[in-house]
């Protein structure tokens, strides 16, 4: 599929319904180390953005990623709503009004995310956040493009880095979110964020793929 | 999961229609997006406080709203953070021309959201001030976290700095002010039971028969360390020993100790707990001149408490004894 | 057991220390026989009223002694009624020369202890008049059982009566009168969960996980019967139908509508509550006027909830907004 | 043992053991059919009476019976405070100051103690109550005292005919007290009171044997 307004719009639908599908893994994940609403949250954010589309999808891929910004950052709330949506809003700032996207640009999109992500979390690769599954993501996907791959293969990458990302999360101790509060006892937990990041990357490039 | 509810998706909004109906006197709801305000707002020319958090920890903060404390609350899903444009459109609806005063308890999505909520604001010219409330001492306040969590002082940061917006002090007197409060109170919690989300549909975690999580955070966080479940003497000397110490607070001090529930604490064992705390204090020297107990800030279901210690000076004390008229806390109106 | 205690032997006691200390500007406590006094009794030419019951059930009826509510509260062990010489040593502590009022709650222990005490008061010369309070809807009212147990009506009973006794009414008006509030006035009860008596260490009965036990008395006895757990407002319905059906309530009648959580419910569930009830009464045309949410007849960590339903008429009302400041109601002072 | 005022401390002092022995049994057949405090109220009755009595014997049964009375009517609170109480009252009243009781005087003060309770609480026997275990208490007494029998025969018998009363209250379904509550579901369980009191009654045998 294309990655035009219409391909990025089906992408974003099969995000909502992975997140549907997975809800109540995510919500357990985050009642292990959080507080139990993770999966809830993101379900909430992603089911009005299918709402958001259905009245009318946007005519490029940039306005696609900035309607799924607006929409999370106003229905999510907690810590990954505005992470979330700064990464959505940075990735349509990225992408600006291309038509439609190359192997490239969905990178450099999926840096843009992670840093915006970064600069609003403060979050270090190992802290045990989403951080941890979007950094080796922008690293695949940028070694991708860089080998000439499209924009699914890109995907494909990131989304492959992206699981391995959140799985390292598992022995790690987290030290940025509320897992954070649980010190030691964080260990031995996957990240519900950096979970539902690899998944996200995953229904994207599974839809441009 | 055993509740008295329709729908784990309507909870929020259901609870919001019944405080509305029931206190039609004193506060206005807003639905899309969800917000509480005072029946008379905005207060011209008076400092506006905007607070807010995760539903879950009623009264807290919606029971907080008229006059003498919170202008307005934005409440989030249970333990979820409001979106910025709760906290916006709240902000706009009382702002009466002196500014807003944003009370952000430390939790990462609400710092993040308010934090957004303002920048939003102050883009339409509404002067917006923050404080971050962080009186949690059960967490170690250090780079590896994320700092120390907002929790039982935020109830007393309320009332007098609300008190201070009613008697017209200005928007930095007030941020002084609540910063004041914030760097005077310290809280511990603990657990007996764990408390269920509607939406999880299962307990936020699990304790033996003869466990406690002491120092455990407002959203059923598992706290400082799962210990064997204590006498209410030794419960209090563990708790009040880590506040106490850490501010640290000292003989001779005039403090407001509140004792608060958690939410499925009866009562009488808040009283009970009360006079273990004031035992413990009377030895160190410390006096208690104000007195609150009950559950104000509280975790759904969740059995345990949390203690927090207040060090009073004279205008706080005034302040604490001024007038307010909220659903939860009211004296003198 | 999970519970914040020292020793089940003490928790009555050491609560009551809590309770004197916290409340120090508003409440007396003796302690050998235990009552509860107004800090101001005897208040001289007015009608005092005295309540009590066993414990457990916080803030009833300790949280309810001050200005414009009781004079006095006589608090038994956990869910036992007091003795005769709590309730006699009360009485005598507040009469004022006007006469007492004794608030009963109908059940067999407290019937009798009260029945007692004012025999020996009456041998030394204090005029006594009792009301025996039995609003529970629950309980068939037939010669086949000790009849209605009172329940959520006798907070809606103490503050109207004490209101009346603070104006000035005379015993036989106040008498008269709680006799009136207690005929407009039904209630009913729901548990989720059972509660534990210290002293006992097991819960008092045993719920399934879907399982709701329909018409609980406030000392965790089972109920109408054991039913399958539904939704809110199915809940209400099967409540407030009883409730409604029972005395009746008709279309064009104005209430106080009285949501009372059982000591383990959280706030958000009790306003959900309160929103189905205000649903259902509006479809039957029956007007609220005043309202009531929150913890204060209790069954110590219960969750679950009752409903209470008082028709209002204009005096009625007005003594409802007097003014009052006990530990647990506050208002106009 | 004689009948006399030692002998009836000395009665009292086993009833105070035989309860804190059963406290437990007597607060759990409360749990189920009631609220859970019965052998705890009359535990802390009887502990009460024990410190009486340590500070000083009355010199007569009826002094002693009167002491009993006053302090579990000042103790114990609830249903069983007053109708324990009022029994014992009435029966200090029925053996006046006798020095010491035989077979007829026991019998009727338990006759008397049975109409107080009576007289009090309203029960019929059948509404499963502490009645239930007094009256055919009684009726042993009496005919075990018609037949000569001295105090610790009527006793004896008393204590016999509670057990067996005790044990009759399991079907039936209780019309008076708190467990009249509960209607059909009250059946099944032995009334605690009812119980109670077949203890106190057996423990006066005993030690009158
Ligand atoms: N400072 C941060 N930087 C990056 N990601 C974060 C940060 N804090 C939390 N997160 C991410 O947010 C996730 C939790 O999201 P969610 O449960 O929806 O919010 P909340 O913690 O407010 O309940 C965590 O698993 C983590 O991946
Ligand atoms: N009206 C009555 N007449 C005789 N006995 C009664 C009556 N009501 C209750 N009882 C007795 O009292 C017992 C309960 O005593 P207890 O548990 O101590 O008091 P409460 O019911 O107040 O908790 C019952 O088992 C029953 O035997
Ligand atoms: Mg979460
Ligand atoms: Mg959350
Ligand atoms: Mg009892
Ligand atoms: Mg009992």
């Amino acid at each position: 599929m294309a990655c035009d307004a219409a391909g990025v719009a089906g992408g974003v639908r099969r995000v909502a319904g992975t997140v549907s599908e997975h809800k109540a893994e995510l919500t357990n994940l985050d009642r292990e180390i959080g507080d139990g609403d993770h999966g809830e949250n993101l379900a909430r954010g992603f089911g009005a953005v299918i709402g958001k589309l259905d009245a009318e999808t946007p005519d490029s891929p940039g306005g696609v990623l900035k309607l799924v910004a607006t929409t999370l950052i106003s229905t999510v709330g907690g810590a990954s709503g505005p992470l979330f949506g700064t990464a959505f809003l940075r990735a349509a700032t990225s992408v600006g009004d291309a038509g439609e996207l190359d192997g490239s640009a969905v990178a450099a999109a999926l840096e843009a995310a992670r840093d915006g992500v970064v600069a609003r979390g403060k979050a270090e690769p190992g802290d045990k956040t989403m951080v941890d599954a979007l950094t080796p993501a922008v690293d695949a996907a940028k070694a991708a493009a860089e080998g000439g791959g499209d924009a699914a293969a890109v995907l494909a990458a990131a989304a492959g880095a992206a699981e391995q990302g959140a799985a390292d999360t598992e022995p790690m101790q987290a030290h940025k979110g509320r897992a954070s509060y649980l010190g030691e006892r964080s260990i031995g937990h996957v990240d519900p964020g950096a979970r539902s990041t690899a998944y996200l990357l995953r229904a994207l490039a599974d839809a441009a793929g | 999961m055993k509740k008295i509810i329709n729908d784990p998706s309507t909870v929020v909004e259901e609870a919001l229609h019944g405080m509305e109906v029931a206190h039609a006197d004193l506060i206005k709801v807003n639905y899309s997006p969800a917000y509480i305000v005072r029946a008379d707002a905005p207060v011209k020319g008076k400092v506006a406080l905007v607070s807010g958090g995760g539903s879950g920890h009623e009264p807290l903060h919606g029971g907080f709203v008229g006059m003498g404390m919170l202008d307005a609350a934005a409440p989030g899903a249970v333990f979820t953070s409001p979106t910025p444009d709760q906290v916006l459109d709240a902000t706009k609806a009382v702002d009466g021309g002196a500014g807003v005063l944003h009370i952000v308890k430390n939790y990462t999505g609400d710092v993040l959201n308010f934090e957004t909520a303002a920048e939003l604001a102050q883009a339409e010219d509404i002067q917006v001030e923050a404080v971050v409330v962080d009186d949690d001492v059960a967490v170690k306040d250090s780079t590896w976290t994320a700092g120390r969590r907002g929790v039982g002082g935020t109830v007393l940061l309320e009332k007098i700095v609300g008190a201070a917006a009613q008697r017209g002090d200005d928007l930095a007197a007030c941020k002084a002010l609540a910063e004041k409060v914030n760097g005077q109170v310290r809280s511990m919690g603990l657990a007996l039971t764990a408390c269920t989300v509607p939406h999880a549909g299962e307990p936020s975690f699990t304790l033996g028969d003869d466990e406690m999580e002491m120092g455990v955070g407002i959203h059923g966080e598992p706290g400082r360390e799962r210990v064997t479940l204590t006498s209410a003497d030794e419960m209090v000397s563990t708790m009040l020993g880590s506040v106490v110490e850490d501010l640290p607070f000292s003989s001779g001090d005039s403090t407001l100790l509140f004792v608060n529930g958690m939410g499925g604490t009866p009562l009488i064992e808040l009283y009970l707990a009360y006079n273990s705390c004031v035992k413990f204090l009377k030895e160190k020297g410390i006096g208690v001149t104000r007195s609150l107990v009950g559950n104000y800030i509280t975790s759904l279901e969740m059995q345990g408490m949390s203690i927090t210690l207040l060090r009073l000076d004279d205008d706080m004390t005034t302040l604490w004894d001024a007038p307010v008229h909220t659903a939860a806390l009211r004296w003198g109106a």
